[in-house]
């Protein structure tokens, strides 16, 4: 959605319903990032942090189509997507803080968020690892007989390694209900897409596996609505993977604290002018999809959501010595002493 | 023999078939997936016409279909990745991994993802896979087809490691490995697939379990503990038929499983003879021999007669010529030795 | 060349010498793979045998395009590439046997023929391993500034495994002088390429690194020889990377044994009646670029020398005991012990 | 304190420059292509601006140019691969891989290739190349970015594991593992990298090398030996002051490279002490001190009064929570009873 056209309308948007549950989606992305990077440059809390700020409208975009049923794979850049899949405040921030109430006991961490319950079902550190086990999770769908589908997100940078590959062609081979989602940031840590990588629309890689393939402006949330919704749909009738590449922008570089010096300043102060969350609720007023009123409304349960999980978060003990030891095996398997 | 807890082979009746060990894991994998429909298949080649490239998983896509026997492009990663989302999910996958070799261009998803994501997701999310991968040398490989990497995994936190000396232990453990609700990798010697005259045994039928971290004392001997495992053992056993004319007797400890590892039995053993030797195809350098041979020394010491002996695989690659390759693993000769020298 | 062009010229077609240059080559090839597999099949030797019967023209039109200093990359089925890059035929018979006189002084084997003298650098067992190995020779080609081109050989499975991937894209990003030519048999060990890849051709795959790909007849010997002098060229000048997939059958199966269940009986009949080193020989006669007498001289020398190579290889020593320590490490690292 | 064989570092003179681990590591590579034009250096985000995620490349690819100092695609197997290929026809690449968890998504080019194309060529085709890595817990990471991993490579035959505890040894070590001829894995610890009041030390300036396999005693005593590398040699020094104070005197001998490994000053030393105690931040099971406690027992049998001691890494993998982190490294209390163990 570019400045100009914040104004008009659009004729291919989806219900209201949709249009606010979007932006609900948007806005806790965005305001608990917020509440990370002001918690993190006070130095309240101190942890290891990937900033989604830019990338919301992308997890909003497909978040709005999945069931609680369906799963999502995601890497440490995850709190948008994590959102997006309703894994819950309170668990989410006491396993960023690494508290024994976190959504995994404080035992994973931010890269490694796990809410089955919520269908999030992994969180990887390792980049592009999480594809190929996207397609596990197809297969078992497949072989249940159910309409589940799954959604895999990595990055602009991931698709240069082979489990990028293998898994795009076994998807493709044995037709998983699997969206494959390149949330294309334009840098793959300080390297800029083009350095890297021998194409320049990621999408145009899905053809080598005869996957269709489509880049959409990950940025415009209509549009990302419109094609998460067309491959998803393709993923639950049964006709096979898509690669959706959403081109958008990573406002805070790779971790906070990251200089940004390898990055193009006027690129990125044109790229927050045109911060997608807020012209999008700009574009929701201009037009009467929303009120100031009922915005502000959900801004603020969102803001007390975010303020009882950090109380919750902070107020959280850590877990207990002996869980250094457990969850190693299933059972008591005497392997996991010292 | 048997250990104090009975194991199914140790008393298996001699009628029961003798069995080629690619047979009785074959056995074992139709067993489980006709118990449960969770259960599936997935590698390079393993499915019909050929039924996998030893022949292993012969017969079993025809049986129940290519969507639990699915055969696979060549693609470790995507592989095993398909494994554990698919085992996550709430199916039990039996991956193969065609040489162990080749665990190498997958080996984040075994020890990143496979091993890590129930400590990760703090018990959420179990992996109940099964990763079989046939080692080895011996065969005129060379050497990218002939490793033995057992204590990569075994030194990788979550991950179950079992490697059978007999048809009978491969069906059973197998059988326990599949229904194991963490990640196993399975380690079977090409070299005993189909070689009936020296490694074929008898298998009990049906849905027989071997518990995992129950050693098997495969001969029991009062002067010198072998302690070995998967192929090894028959070598460990036919250096004891040669001490024993030499009026050494020892005591051949089967680990079968290695990470559980049934280190009771282990120290009773030696407790007893008071000299131990370790035995195993693998690189000796940093191999599980060292692993052992340090527990044994921590728990035994001062009571040992002489150190712990390693026999092992040389500090090289694999060469290719016959002659070099058969220097290369350790021999009967090369336990002898080493017992020789525990009496010194 | 189809049987029915047989009888016609090709205006495409190189010069004489070119032409009985590539025809030694396929002869050379042909005639080593016959007599490995007669002495197999009667015992007489033992070994894991890979053979390249029936992709003769691949080898041989990209041999006759490089200088000695160029470098070659293969694989585990490599006779072919072996021959066609000049590595001698003594030494190749005695590493193929495991004897101390091998190229690789019996440590290495049919899979990892080594010949730096004859610019044949590596022979991988690892499906697809020697594609970014190949990008090392194409970046020290470029940083020594010298014109030295890179041709990696590897199959149609290989494509499926993410160094493809990787490798590619690198070459492609660098534009190193690398011609990757997948040898297109079909087959994937027991596996149709139909049942395991994405794509039907596989030169469709460069794209995805922005890199030119080409499909060529890898049974016709002119058309291949063009399709890799073009290759080779364009990476000679700097120009970067090209992907070849050469199509070709492979007569024996995967391996020496293979009980082939898993091929079309039919399809490999008609891919052996259409033999390309046959038929290239009954084109040369019949458009006069050679006599029936010239071509028989030239396979009774490629004979004589195989039966000097076989005679010399089966009399060889084994390595000495020794040499199972030496070569772990440049220096004495007594590291190599038991 | 220093071994008989005297090396640069333990004869540093104290007005050297007193600088963190990383840029000894930097002057090293400097030092190297300045030097040598055959060496380039290859890796994610390496080049300028930001040279590097952890700064240690800094300023490099400006000075030499990003020919030399290229910056790669996130392709751990292609990079590995490029400084296979580049090292056989003649140059020392030094590859980077961002951090020793993601050896595994690269390790069939690592230990398949570089590992053993010497071998297999008969020599004909070395592979001189060097792969830094950063690795350890302690900074909050998680499971996937914190592991050490040294075993794996001790147990691979064919390549030189090194791994420094101070800037001098690193920057003296490095320029040894660049110009040596074969595959050399540096291992860098990364909390050393930038935290000079803890891990700062002299350097000395210009092309100072140290050999391989030469341990350093950084520590004299004649009551224990604590054999260590990497940042837990700082520990075992720390733990040494603590035991001083009752009247306990360690010798601490930094191993510095693990292959080859310096076995002669480590025997030398327990066979006066008696006692040894094995420490690294790695999981201890089949760890690199479970090598080394059995060569100790194999050597000294008889001699020891207590069995090798190992500190190791709890085998789980990393915890995020920083008080199981802190619980999963062994810290110098768990030294210190491991030294008292010896003494019972
Ligand atoms: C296999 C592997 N290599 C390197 C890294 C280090 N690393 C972490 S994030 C990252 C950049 C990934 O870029 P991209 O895929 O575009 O995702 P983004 O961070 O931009 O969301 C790198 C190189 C890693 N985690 N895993
Ligand atoms: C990484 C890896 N996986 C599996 C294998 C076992 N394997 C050896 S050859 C082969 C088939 C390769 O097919 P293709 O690439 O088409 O080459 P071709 O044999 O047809 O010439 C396989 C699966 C291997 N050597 N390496
Ligand atoms: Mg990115
Ligand atoms: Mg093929």
């Amino acid at each position: 959605m570019s400045q100009n056209t914040t104004a008009v309308d659009r004729p291919d948007a989806p219900d209201r319903d949709t249009l606010l549950a979007m932006f609900e989606i948007q806005s806790r992305i965005k305001l608990c990032d917020e509440r990370f990077r002001s918690l993190l440059t006070s130095g309240q809390i101190q942890l290891i942090y990937y900033s989604p700020r830019g990338q919301e409208c992308i997890s909003a975009g497909w978040g709005v189509h999945l069931r609680k049923d369906d799963y999502v794979v995601t890497i440490y850049r995850g709190l948008h997507d994590h959102l997006a899949k309703g894994v819950p405040l309170r668990e989410l921030w006491a396993e960023f803080l690494g508290r024994a109430t976190g959504t995994c006991k404080g035992k994973g961490g931010p890269m490694h968020i796990t809410h089955p319950e919520s269908g999030l079902m992994v969180t990887t550190g390792i980049v592009g690892s999480g594809i190929p086990i996207a397609n596990g999770f197809g297969i078992a769908a497949q072989l249940d007989g159910t309409d589940q589908v799954t959604v895999v997100n990595f990055g602009d940078g991931a698709t240069n390694i082979g489990a990028f590959h293998e898994g795009m062609n076994m998807a493709a081979v044995w037709k998983l209900p699997v969206v494959f989602v390149c949330q294309n940031n334009l840098y793959g840590e300080h390297t800029p897409m083009a350095m890297s990588t021998g194409v320049e629309f990621i999408s145009e890689r899905a053809a080598a596996y005869g996957m269709p393939g489509v880049t959409v402006n990950g940025n415009d949330p209509v549009a990302t609505w419109k094609v998460m919704g067309e491959a998803i749909a393709r993923a639950r009738a049964g006709e096979g993977p898509t690669l959706v590449e959403a081109r958008t922008y990573r406002f805070y570089g790779h971790l906070m604290g990251d200089a940004m010096e390898y990055m193009d300043k006027e690129e990125r102060r044109l790229a927050m002018e045109a911060d997608p969350v807020v012209m999008y609720r700009e574009w929701l007023l201009a037009n009467g999809h929303a009120t100031e009123d009922q915005l502000g409304e959900m801004e603020e349960v969102i803001t007390a959501a975010i303020d009882d999980a950090v109380e919750f978060a902070v107020n959280s003990p850590f877990p207990d010595e002996s869980e250094l030891y457990t969850d190693v095996f299933a059972d008591d398997t005497k392997a996991a002493t010292r | 023999m048997s250990t104090t807890t009975d194991t199914p082979i140790t008393e298996a009746p001699v009628e029961h078939p003798v069995l080629p060990m690619a047979s009785a894991i074959n056995q074992a994998l139709d067993i489980a997936m006709g118990l449960d429909p969770k259960v599936f298949l997935l590698g390079e080649d393993i499915a019909e016409p050929s039924g996998g490239v030893y022949k292993v998983t012969k017969g079993l896509s025809t049986k129940y279909g290519t969507a639990r026997v699915r055969k696979t492009a060549i693609s470790e990663a995507a592989i095993i990745g398909a494994a554990v989302g698919s085992a996550i999910a709430g199916y039990r996958p039996v991956a193969e991994i065609m040489m162990m070799d080749f665990l190498a261009v997958c080996l984040d998803q075994v020890t990143n993802h496979a091993g890590k994501i129930r400590y990760m997701s703090g018990g959420q999310t179990p992996v109940p896979l099964v990763i079989r991968t046939s080692a080895g040398a011996g065969r005129g490989f060379g050497a990218q087809h002939s490793e033995l990497l057992e204590a990569w995994m075994i030194h990788t936190p979550g991950i179950k490691v079992v490697m059978p000396s007999t048809p009978a232990d491969a069906k059973g453990l197998l059988l326990t490995a599949i229904f194991d609700d963490d990640p196993v990798l399975f380690i079977e010697q090409m070299m005993m697939y189909w070689d009936v005259k020296r490694f074929g045994g008898p298998v009990p039928p049906g849905d027989v379990r071997i518990p995992f971290g129950v050693a098997d004392i495969k001969r029991a001997g009062s002067d010198v503990t072998l302690i070995s495992y998967g192929r090894q053992v028959h070598d460990c056993l036919a250096a004891a038929e040669q001490l024993a004319q030499e009026g050494i007797e020892a005591e051949v400890v089967d680990l079968r499983t290695l990470v559980p590892c049934d280190e009771k039995t282990v120290f009773a053993s030696v407790a007893k003879t008071k000299r131990a030797v370790v035995v195993h195809e693998a690189v000796t350098r940093c191999g599980f021999g060292a692993e052992l041979s340090s527990r044994i020394h921590e728990e035994l010491f001062g009571e040992l007669a002489a150190p712990v002996q390693r026999v092992g695989g040389a500090n090289t690659p694999v060469p290719y010529a016959s002659n070099l390759e058969a220097d290369f693993i350790p021999q009967v000769h090369d336990i002898v030795a080493a017992v020789k020298r525990t009496n010194k």
